[in-house]
């Protein structure tokens, strides 16, 4: 089991790395004095008190963002296996990989122009479009 | 450092899956059923990679190609399964937000455009 | 060691399921989700398939556990009474829900069993020392060309499908919006 | 055995104080850097030339009072500050710091992990960063928070993207997920810079944007937004949010010595001195473009991500895949000067874009 012991080692880290921002907030929470005013604890507004509800609905750009980046990255996620074996790939048959790779990316960026032109990236767009 | 059985794995597996289909049963907020299914595609990935282990040299046997190639089987399945999933995370909350938009609900129990 | 850690890693993801499809606030339901994601890397680990774990937490818990959570926070305020639904606990449909579950579970775990005994991942170690490259491999060397190409294209209809109930059309073309009815 | 894990203790401790060490250090050279830009002197008070500035600005923080708005949602609100700072310490486990050297007649890496999928781990990490900040403005229930954690939001994920891509061309050309595979195949090879001169670039770009550094700073734009995500943060909370930057730009620069400048390879000096020299060779860049550039306008920035780093990346990517299966034997002048092609494609894609606007405006 030689080729999982980093792993356990990168557990060990990442508890590790927790517990010691966690232990940070704890002890300045500890030190930190606290005397708490109504004014003080109002939510910044430059000065003004807070009007409405902070929780406002966003733009649906905000959403799209989100979306475009889950379709993009599950495309990037089939690129890697692809260029960890690239060179085998290349060995065995000289174009296969890459042919193989130039019909994913064909379709990707049948996708992509798609959303490029129906004005999903332009976020000068969104001022109006709330 | 001694190999898991299979069967744990199985086993997290069922009562992770299981724990999906209750949520999809008990719950009427869109957006909970939608992570629920999620959860469930993930227990099944997770029996995948395990039956690969499980099975990797009884699959050598059968195919013709290296062995190691044909080993991989169920874990080559889990990156569909990824694609596949978030190809539906993206539409199913394009469609959640939308609905939102016209409904100012999420429940699905008041959703029934589609009954008549 | 690692049948420990298993074990224990295994009743953690169990439990913050189970919080994740009891809890009020759906925001708290996706971190819970995004955490039962993200430490199903450990048994993906466990069991050889490093390349995976690292791609289940990439797509899992740093895409689309952060789309839903921008969607939870992005509705905003007018949706908070939608997004709070009250769980009302009658005893009977509980108590249903259980036995359903724990039926299902045991019927899940019926291969359980049937792999009980059997230890044939002896031969596997010798697979490993490159099991990315591997797994690399088995995708990329032809077998699986079509479900790769297909997967491009599961994608591409997922975009035009967001973009059209999402993304209104350019002033001046006379299409329809399907978002306004 | 026990050596084997007195040794690990030692060398996560190390990490962790380097790290954490690493925030002061920049925060000083940072102002005094940005000082002399301006023709300023900089702080200048406390300590020998204002060294110890920092250290009582932390200290200060302390032992500040620590106020949670009315209405926070308080768990979110506390876990927050922890949810950005831990990714960017974790990326360190991965990151070689020098050649193995022998200790008590074991052979000890300079490094955590050797993770055969280190290149992913960095790549997880980077991608769960985004948490901190989201839940961050949305837990403190305050306007300008919200707004600017939304925005971060959706520059951290659009700039993950080409960040991801710029990556799989030195993993093209090296074959490896494995950060030391990386170093080890550079110091038989090339340095990956000079073979990806434009993937180089176009990381160092996303690396700012990822980190909220300016001139990509909008999350924090003070002139409209106060403070970004973290304008209800007060003490040391929001102590951790400035160190969670920082530790963020060392472990980013710290990929991009290891993947691009050759991690620790060099003549002469000790390895480890020369990864720190590349490193901080690559944060004063960072400081650099902060005193130089004004911030960016929010559509530009975005576009810059999906309509010009994104393609561009994708195609520097395509273009090296390309020349790798020529019939011709492998040389890296050539594969230098296939990803410097990509510029003339950009510059292509640029002459499309203007055609296509002007298309439009003559319609309209």
């Amino acid at each position: 089991m030689q080729i999982q012991q980093p792993y356990l080692i990168v557990l060990v880290f990442g508890v590790a790395t927790v517990g010691v921002a966690g232990g940070l907030v704890a002890v300045a929470a500890l030190f930190g004095q606290r005397k708490p005013t109504r004014g003080k604890l109002e939510p910044y507004e430059c000065g003004i008190r807070a009007v409405g509800d902070a929780r406002v609905r966003f733009p649906v750009k905000f959403y799209l963002v989100g979306i475009m980046f889950l379709l993009f990255s599950l495309e990037v996620i089939f690129f890697v296996p692809w260029a960890i074996v690239y060179r085998d790939l290349v060995v065995q048959s000289r174009l296969f990989g890459v042919i193989e790779m130039g019909i994913f990316l064909f379709i990707l960026v049948i996708g992509y122009v798609y959303v490029w032109q129906r004005g999903a990236f332009d976020w000068a767009e969104a001022e109006r479009d709330v | 450092m001694a190999a898991i059985p299979t069967s744990h794995y199985i086993m997290l597996s069922a009562a992770l899956f299981a724990v999906g289909v209750l949520g999809v049963l008990i719950r009427r907020n869109a957006i909970v059923i939608f992570l629920a299914i999620e959860l469930m595609l993930n227990a099944v990935n997770l029996a995948f990679v395990a039956m690969a282990r499980h099975m990797g040299p009884v699959a050598t046997k059968m195919g013709g190609a290296t062995g190691l190639v044909d080993a991989m089987q169920g874990q080559v399945f889990v990156i569909f399964v990824l694609a596949v999933a978030g190809a539906e995370v993206a539409v199913g909350l394009a469609i959640i937000v939308a609905l939102f938009r016209h409904k100012r609900t999420l429940d699905v129990d008041e959703v029934n455009l589609m009954k008549w | 060691m690692a049948v420990w850690l298993f074990d224990a890693a295994a009743v953690v993801l169990v439990a913050c399921a189970i919080a994740a499809i009891v809890q009020r606030n759906p925001l708290y339901t996706a971190l819970l989700m995004g955490v039962v994601f993200a430490g199903l890397a450990i048994p993906f680990v466990l069991c050889q398939a490093e390349l995976l774990a690292a791609l289940q937490v990439i797509v899992y818990a740093g895409a689309i556990v952060v789309l839903f959570v921008i969607v939870i926070t992005m509705l905003g305020s007018e949706s908070r009474e939608a997004l709070e639904e009250q769980l009302s606990i009658r005893p009977a449909g509980t108590l249903c829900a259980l036995v359903v579950g724990i039926l299902l579970a045991a019927l899940l775990a019926g291969p359980a069993v049937w792999v009980w005994g059997s230890q044939r991942a002896e031969s596997w170690p010798t697979l490993l020392s490159r099991n990315t490259e591997a797994f690399s491999a088995a995708l990329f060397t032809g077998r699986y060309i079509v479900p790769v190409e297909m997967a491009s294209l599961i994608l591409l209809a997922a975009m035009v499908a967001v973009v059209v109930m999402i993304v209104r059309p350019p002033p001046g073309s006379n299409e329809k919006t399907t978002t306004k009815q | 055995m026990l050596v084997q894990i007195l040794i690990l203790a030692i060398k996560i401790v190390c990490v962790l104080l380097f790290v954490m060490g690493m925030v002061p250090v920049l925060i000083y050279i940072e102002r005094k850097l940005i000082a002399d830009f301006q023709q300023r002197l900089g702080p200048h008070r406390v300590g020998p030339w204002g060294v110890l500035q920092p250290i009582a600005d932390g200290l200060k923080l302390f032992l500040k009072e620590d106020i949670m708005p009315a209405n926070a949602n308080k768990l979110v609100y506390v876990l927050a500050p922890i949810a950005s700072m831990a990714p960017a310490i974790m990326m360190f486990a991965v990151i070689p710091f020098g050649e193995p050297v022998d200790v008590l007649g074991h052979r000890v890496g300079l490094w955590l992990a050797d993770l055969n999928i280190g290149l992913l781990y960095v790549l997880a990490l980077s991608s769960l960063g985004v948490y901190g900040i989201i839940l961050g403005g949305w837990s403190s229930n305050s306007k300008y928070p919200l707004l600017g954690s939304m925005r971060s939001a959706a520059q951290m994920v659009s700039y993950e993207l080409p960040l991801a891509v710029t990556l799989l061309g030195p993993l093209l050309l090296a074959g490896t997920l494995s950060m030391v595979g990386l170093v080890e195949w550079q110091m038989s090879n090339h340095w990956l810079v000079l073979m990806q001169p434009v993937a180089f670039v176009l990381f160092m770009l996303c690396a700012v944007a990822e980190t909220n550094r300016a001139p990509f700073d909008l999350p924090e734009a003070e002139s409209e937004l106060v403070a970004g995500f973290h304008t209800e943060y007060s003490g040391f909370k929001f102590a951790m949010f400035f160190m969670a930057e920082y530790a963020a730009i060392v472990s980013i620069c710290a990929v991009a010595v290891t993947v691009f400048l050759g991690g620790w390879s060099g003549p002469v000096l000790p390895p480890i001195m020369w990864f720190l020299i590349k490193l901080f060779a690559l944060i004063f860049i960072f400081m650099w473009l902060r005193a130089t550039f004004p911030r960016l306008r929010y559509d530009h920035f975005m576009q810059l991500a999906w309509l010009r780093l994104l393609p561009l990346a994708l195609a520097s990517v395509f273009l090296t895949a390309l020349v790798l299966c020529l019939p011709v034997p492998e040389s890296p002048a050539l594969v230098a000067a296939a990803n410097a092609g990509v510029i003339a494609a950009v510059l292509l894609f640029e002459l499309l874009m203007r055609a296509r606007r002007r298309l439009v405006q003559e319609k309209g």
